[in-house]
């Protein structure tokens, strides 16, 4: 028989990519693993929800669960809709597999939420101690003004000052800032060693990164730390040379070196049909599939949303983006964060890892 | 730059669905000055309009000086040198008095519209005034000024003495007997002052619900008081 | 004391002063035209009296209150009503509807938002009466945008009478409006109460001297004569300025 | 007196027809909820953006206020209406429904004071400028919005104790036709009252109204108050029915799609609003599930197409066929 | 101090860069009373061709941007012809449904043609650098771009204000029927003015690419931004949509500046401030 997935992500609209990219990571898990487990049948089911916009969420969800009998959700990639899908779960009797949102709060909407993106508190707490290990004393941090921005700022504040750290200002800046250099005037006369930053992936950053390089920043010696979300593989090609030698701390990279990922990569770059388009959400989309498949394994196909939950806890694999588990209390993936620099390598750009952060849990989690 | 003589055959239009003119026939020698007379509503502003190109045709013809109009637009007419005052102004409210006469001037130089303050000094102490602020006599002889100085062939004036000072109403009709009498334009003229029409007017043609019921000279109708009662309605 | 009275009233635009200290008074019953060339600033002096423009100086009294600081909507209010030299009127609404909403306004029921102005008996007799008197009932429903020129200047002096003001300001309400038909204008003036006060402003002489018991004469913003029509006619500065042919 | 049983039944059939439309409305719910049992939510969706794009409708296609900014009062009554629910434990679905409702006539009030000092261009600036502050306060204070990652744990109780907002949203449905049902007959009274007429006067000519010696200002600022009462209760709606409040509620780009809504159904006649809304957010949400890559572009067509071929909106389609047919008559 | 003339230096560039992406839409928007929401859109276009023909053909900056000027000119001929003339004179938001309508189609084009990822045009060497201008340095592309800003400023109001095409277009607008029967080739004078608005955008595009990013959904991302600072200036005027982007980025700047935190709150108020005081705009055409 058939087990439907109703998959809702930014399949237009200004994310498309990263819609494209769930749907890329989807493709790469049948390309590498076929479409059926035992004698069931997987059929995936897209809907479009371009931006935040938990009410069409929640009208969406309830179609797939209603209209298309789906056993499975899966998707979203901003906080608000996967929060506004989740108050459906338990009723509708159907898990929900969390490729992105990215909001540590997630996972306690619903015990029937499982994620196997990152958190932004998990991607970001590794950065203190990258900076501390470089002996920067004074760091000014500068985020986006939207949820995943301070959330990414208070990680770091709290782990750069439990080890010791100075933060001399925190700036927020709005989400529609295109001029920079009024920020890097303001990171000048700081007088910081380094700027700890947070913008979402997208066009942002490109200005961000000129502005950095163009104000003189660069060259003074003021390092630039960020999460990964600042230099996705698809935007780097753009960012180029401005962003060369930056440190980020991220659970994926494109170059990750091991088998896995190279048929990872092979898979996902083969239905995007440009190598360039590749980002960290397939990588959360593939990794979910997985662990859907396992749920349907485990329930026989059967629809039993806490059956398949329960199956998942505790469950570990290797990933593209390396080990991997379920954390069997909160349902967030434990993963491996890298610290990685922008390099050249041939033609192109890549995040290259240099540093490894083994097993890292989602610091930001508070059990409800 | 001569008179243009102009003949109409069976001409009906109107706007959007609703006719308005119903099969209109009449000529203009060059240098002909007649006057198109009629109650409220029965079409005379829909007759020049549609000379100049402006409303919807279903049929008929329109020729000036042989040259059929109704296969060029409103401008390529004007080019032909067709000249239409309309009734409601038309001032371009945000240009000044001498922008708007500017745009009068077709090819002409600038230096021309001394011509037009010749005829209205008013309008040259005005210059600088948006095209909006005037009085509304003021806008009238702007409105007047612009058309004349693009030396139409023929010229087609709906009411040019609405709302003029009786003193400007003289000199600006003396003005319009001159053009024609000395064989530069053919005039067509609307006007409600019958007085003023008659005595200006070759020729008189009379519209009743878009179609012409009356044509002759001003003598015969001054002469025929059960006619003009009739279809122009004055002296109940 | 007179029902309506302007004193000292002065206004320039840049340069140009377009109202020099012209002082007007109007009893009840009073029908007075305004007349003078082009550009002398009489449709100026409408929009200063009804206060559409703020003047520099000077002082408007309706009925002893001084309303030089009211809004235009308050001085209607205070019995103050005027037409437009250029019809403004609303073109997707009917004649009717126009008469109607006017006359609501009047009663004070414009504002109410429940009900249908169709099914007020009172609301619907004066509409009908109204527009009998400018022979446009039979296009009483038709749109405003399709109408000639002409029915829609008698629809302005409609809307006025619907007010029932204490004094009106006609700005050239017969501008456009054929001869035949200024009949009508005039039987609807004739209509109006006898206490009313109206001030015409006019190019057209034959009306303005069949109308006026009293006219004003202003050029380049001053007012130069005040007399009866036969005085006027007579005035050779008048005539000069203004008149021209039309005093033979 | 035979005018008065004239004029009687001219009230009388206003009133009838009004009466058969929403027979009509309520036929069409009837059938979509059998039709299309698993789209309630989408369906209950449609009807939150309606009252939205009604609200619109009266402020713009009656009252000829340019305006980009009307979510501020859908989002100030989904907010107020969230907000109550999930921090102050106020989880009466109708009183959530109410207080939506007087929250979105005070942004109303609110935002008229700012919007209507403009004319225009000018208009539609204030108002994307009053929508952008809106949503720069809501992101701002996030401890009682919950910011860019939404308004969540609103749970509202069952609605009169009876049905709850179950996963089949049949409950949510069900409100929501009753409320626009109501909404409608309600606006139908007032853009036909006098009050309406003077409404449509000012949007035609406001000088002239103002010659008239009728308020100009205030009943506009009256006819936000209503609007933004519309509106507050469609946003309301929404909330309770899908209880997640996001930012998008007070969005630009809700602002503008509304008004796309509007315009493609045709303004001022209120049925304009509601076929613009449904045909709209249905053609997208079908485009957007057979292929939702591409979705926009067809959008953009139908976008063009409608002007292009319909340049008074779908229900000037319906005027035009009449208009062709001879059957025109009075208006 | 230095602080102070450095926040100056980046206003004024920034509020040039707006300058150059808006005026376009001043001249659509003011003077044809089109409410050209796709204007946006044709930036992006530009921006694309420019960073095709610098990036995938190697060619310099200064071809790409002729090359995105002329490309948008052509493209703009049979697009008026086709769409816009059909919405000039209608009400304001048919112009809106049509020109969203036409945007939402050149995002799904651009998308479908080049790509999701963002785009950069290559700039030469002598636009890479900063450039010291004393007190500190200055990004040379904005030093450029605050010059062409100049340049089209001055050029614009010339042909507009002192030219007869100027006279013709103003006239045209006005009353077209009217200027239609003095002679005027409206249609003509349309199209023209059309496809100078158009390379305008596209030009614009190009040289504000550095600070606004050519993707598929630039035209609506900085849609706000082009209406609000066109709007603020006074439709139709150039010195006014001039002031209005320099007032505007001197208090968008500060405002990043000091309290970033308030995000675009005093912009908007700021917006709301001179609306209010000048309600057609700071210098807007007397209606
Ligand atoms: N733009 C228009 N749309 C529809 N009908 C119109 C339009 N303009 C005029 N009409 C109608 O056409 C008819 C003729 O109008 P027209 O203006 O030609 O009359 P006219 O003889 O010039 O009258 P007047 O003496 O009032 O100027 C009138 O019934 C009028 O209602
Ligand atoms: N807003 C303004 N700015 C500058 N000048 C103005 C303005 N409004 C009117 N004027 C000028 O003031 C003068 C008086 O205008 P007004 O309209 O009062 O004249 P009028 O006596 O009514 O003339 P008409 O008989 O021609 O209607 C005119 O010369 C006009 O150009
Ligand atoms: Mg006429
Ligand atoms: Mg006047």
């Amino acid at each position: 028989d058939t087990i439907k997935v109703g998959v809702v992500g930014p399949f237009s609209g200004s994310a498309a990519l990263q819609g494209r990219n769930f749907q890329a990571g989807i493709e790469a898990w049948f390309a590498l693993n076929g479409k059926t487990v035992g004698d069931h049948e997987i059929e995936i089911i897209y809907r479009d929800l371009p931006a935040a916009d938990p009410a069409q969420s929640a009208a969406l969800t309830q179609e797939l669960v209603v209209g298309e009998g789906v056993q499975y959700l899966a998707g979203y990639y901003y906080t608000p809709d996967a929060m506004a899908a989740a108050p459906i779960l338990e009723e509708a009797n159907v898990p929900m597999v969390v490729f992105n949102a990215a909001t540590s709060a997630i996972v306690n909407a619903s015990p029937y939420v499982v994620r196997t993106s990152f958190t932004t508190w998990q991607t970001s707490t590794p950065m203190a101690a990258v900076a501390r290990e470089r002996g920067i004393n004074k760091i000014i941090t500068v985020v986006s003004d939207y949820g995943p921005g301070t959330d990414s700022e208070t990680a770091f504040i709290k782990a750069f000052t439990d080890q010791g750290g100075e933060i001399v200002q925190s700036i927020r800046m709005p989400m529609s800032t295109t001029d920079f250099s009024p920020i890097m005037q303001r990171i000048k006369d700081s007088g910081a060693e380094a700027v700890f930053a947070f913008l979402p992936a997208g066009p942002q950053t490109l200005g961000f990164m000129q502005s950095y390089v163009e104000n003189g920043l660069k060259e003074s010696g003021v390092a630039l730390l960020a999460p990964g979300d600042l230099t996705q593989e698809s935007d780097l090609g753009a960012l180029g040379p401005n962003a060369e030698g930056m440190l980020t701390t991220f659970h994926y990279a494109v170059s990750h070196d091991s088998p896995e990922n190279k048929a990872f990569v092979e898979a996902a770059t083969g239905w995007l049909g440009n190598a360039n388009e590749l980002s960290f959400p397939a990588v959360g989309a593939f990794d979910g599939m997985h662990v859907i498949a396992h749920m349907i394994e485990a329930t026989g196909g059967e629809q039993d949303a806490a059956a398949a939950v329960e199956s998942v806890k505790g469950l570990e694999w290797v990933s593209p983006r390396g080990p991997v588990s379920i954390n069997p209390e909160n349902r967030h993936i434990t993963q491996n964060i890298y610290l990685r620099e922008v390099a050249k390598e041939g033609e192109s750009w890549i995040n290259k890892e240099i540093q490894t952060f083994e097993n890292q849990g989602d610091p930001g989690w508070v059990a409800p | 730059m001569s008179a243009a003589k102009l003949e109409i055959t069976e001409l009906t239009a109107g706007y959007g669905q609703t006719r308005i003119l119903e099969g209109i026939s009449l000529s203009v020698p060059a240098a002909g000055r007649t006057a198109v007379l009629g109650r409220n509503g029965v079409g005379k502003s829909t007759l020049f309009a549609t000379i100049a190109g402006q409303t919807r045709r279903y049929g008929g013809q329109i020729l000036m000086d042989g040259q059929d109009l109704t296969a060029m637009d409103g401008s390529a007419r004007a080019r032909a040198g067709l000249g239409f005052v309309p009734q409601n102004r038309a001032i371009f409210k945000s240009l000044t008095v001498e922008e708007n006469l500017f745009a009068g001037l077709k090819e002409r130089p600038r230096g021309d519209i001394e011509e037009a303050y010749a005829m209205f000094p008013r309008l040259k102490e005005r210059r600088r005034n948006m095209g909006g602020q005037l009085s509304g006599g003021e806008q009238q002889m702007l409105t007047t000024a612009r058309t004349i100085l693009g030396r139409p062939r023929l010229l087609l004036l709906d009411e040019p003495l609405e709302g003029l000072a009786p003193v400007i109403c003289d000199e600006l009709m003396a003005a319009f007997t001159e053009l024609a009498s000395t064989g530069r334009m053919t005039v067509l003229l609307v006007e409600q002052r019958l007085k003023a029409a008659f005595d200006f007017a070759d020729h008189v043609v009379i519209l009743e619900r878009g179609k012409v019921v009356w044509t002759g000279t001003p003598g015969d109708l001054q002469e025929d008081p059960e006619t003009v009662n009739r279809l122009l309605g004055v002296g109940h | 004391m007179s029902l309506f009275e302007v004193r000292n009233l002065s206004k320039k635009f840049g340069g140009l002063n377009v109202t020099n200290d012209v002082s007007i008074s109007l009893n009840p019953g009073d029908r007075i035209a305004l007349i003078g060339p082009n550009g002398a600033g009489k449709t100026t002096f409408v929009n200063l009296v009804t206060g559409h423009i703020r003047p520099d100086a000077g002082v408007v009294m309706i009925a002893g209150q001084d309303v030089t600081r009211l809004s235009p909507r308050a001085r209607v209010h205070a019995g103050l009503v005027r037409s437009f030299q250029v019809t403004r009127l609303f073109p997707e609404m009917s004649p009717e509807e126009h008469v109607a909403m006017a006359i609501l306004q009047r009663m004070g029921k414009v504002e109410k938002a429940f009900g249908d102005y169709r099914s007020m008996p009172e609301v619907m007799a004066e509409t009908a009466e109204i527009l009998g008197i400018l022979n446009l009932t039979p296009i009483a429903r038709s749109r405003v945008s399709g109408i000639a020129y002409g029915q829609q200047r008698l629809l302005e002096i409609g809307l006025a009478m619907a007010l029932r003001p204490k004094v009106l300001l006609l700005d050239e309400p017969a501008a456009g409006v054929p001869s035949s038909d200024t009949v009508l204008i005039e039987r609807a003036l004739d209509r109006l109460p006898p206490d009313l006060a109206v001030l015409m402003i006019e190019h057209d002489m034959d009306f303005v001297f069949r109308f006026a018991q009293r006219v004003v004469v202003l050029a380049a913003g001053t007012v130069i004569f005040d007399g009866t029509p036969a005085q006027v006619a007579a005035d050779p500065q008048v005539r000069e300025a203004y008149l021209g042919s039309y005093a033979e | 007196m035979s005018n008065d049983a004239k004029t009687m039944t001219i009230w009388q059939r206003g009133l009838r027809s009004d009466l058969i439309a929403c027979l009509l409305i309520g036929l069409i719910a009837v059938i979509c909820f059998y039709a299309m049992p698993s789209g309630l939510s989408l369906l209950t969706r449609i009807i939150a953006i309606m009252l939205l794009v009604l609200s619109i409708d009266l402020v713009t296609g009656y009252g000829g206020v340019a305006t980009l900014g009307h979510a501020a009062l859908f989002g100030a009554g989904a907010y107020a209406a969230g907000i109550a629910a999930a921090k102050f434990g106020i989880t009466d679905p109708l009183l959530m429904l109410l207080i939506g409702t007087i929250a979105g006539a005070i942004a109303g009030f609110l935002s008229s004071l700012v919007i209507l000092r403009g004319h225009g261009l000018s208009q539609l600036v204030l108002s994307i400028a009053v929508i952008m502050l809106a949503r720069e306060a809501a992101n701002k204070f996030s401890t009682w919005t919950g910011g860019s990652d939404g308004l969540s744990g609103i749970a509202p109780s069952p609605l009169l104790g009876m049905w709850r907002f179950d996963l089949w949203g049949k409950t949510s449905y069900w409100l929501a036709v009753i409320l626009l049902l109501v909404v409608f007959l309600i606006l139908r009274q007032i853009v036909r009252s006098p009050f309406g007429m003077l409404v449509k006067a000012i949007r035609q000519d406001p000088i002239r109204v103002s010659a008239m010696g009728a308020p100009v200002y205030w009943t506009l600022v009256k006819m936000y108050v209503i609007s933004g009462a519309v509106a507050g209760l469609g946003g309301a709606l929404s909330a309770v029915a899908t209880k997640v409040v996001g930012l998008d509620a007070l969005s630009f780009e809700l602002s503008a799609e509304a008004v796309v809504m509007l315009v493609l159904g045709g303004t001022a006649n209120l049925f304009g609003a509601m076929i613009g809304t449904t045909v709209f957010i249905w053609f997208e949400h079908l485009v957007s599930s057979v292929n939702p890559f591409h979705w926009l572009t067809i959008v953009g067509v139908l976008l063009v197409t409608v002007v292009l071929f319909a340049p008074r909106g779908l229900t000037g389609i319906a005027d035009q066929l009449r208009d062709k047919f001879g059957k025109g008559g009075a208006k | 101090m230095q602080t102070i003339l450095s926040i100056g230096a980046d206003a004024l560039a920034y509020g040039m860069v707006l300058f150059v992406i808006s005026i376009g839409l001043s001249v659509t928007m003011g003077l044809m009373k089109v409410v050209n929401l796709a204007h946006g859109a044709f930036a992006m276009i530009g921006g694309y061709v420019a960073s095709y023909v610098t990036q995938q053909m190697g060619l310099h900056f200064a071809v790409g941007t002729v090359a995105a000027v002329l490309f948008c000119v052509v493209l703009a001929f049979p697009m008026e012809r086709l769409l816009f003339r059909r919405i000039y004179g209608a009400p304001e938001l048919i112009q809106v449904l049509m020109t969203i309508g036409i945007t939402f189609i050149i995002i799904g084009i651009a998308n479908w043609l080049m790509g999701p990822t963002l785009k950069t045009i290559a700039l030469p060497d002598s636009l890479r650098g900063p450039v010291d201008i004393g007190f500190r340095t200055i990004a040379a592309h904005k030093i450029f771009a605050a010059a062409v800003g100049g340049a089209v400023a001055l050029g614009l109001w010339y042909l507009i204000e002192r030219t007869s095409f100027g006279i013709k277009l103003r006239a045209s607008v006005d009353d077209t029927a009217m200027a239609g029967a003095l002679g005027i080739r409206t249609k003509i004078v349309y199209s023209v003015s059309f496809a100078i608005a158009i390379g305008l955008a596209a030009l614009g595009g190009v040289v504000g690419a550095q600070l606004l990013p050519i993707e598929p959904y630039y035209a609506l991302h900085y849609m706000v931004t082009f209406l609000v600072v066109v709007s603020v200036g006074g439709a139709g005027s150039i010195p006014g949509a001039l002031v209005a982007c320099l007032l505007l980025g001197a208090v968008k700047t500060t405002g990043s500046y000091l309290w970033p935190e308030f995000g675009n709150f005093f912009f908007y108020l700021a917006v709301i401030a001179i609306v209010s005081v000048f309600p057609n705009g700071l210098m807007g055409r007397a209606k």
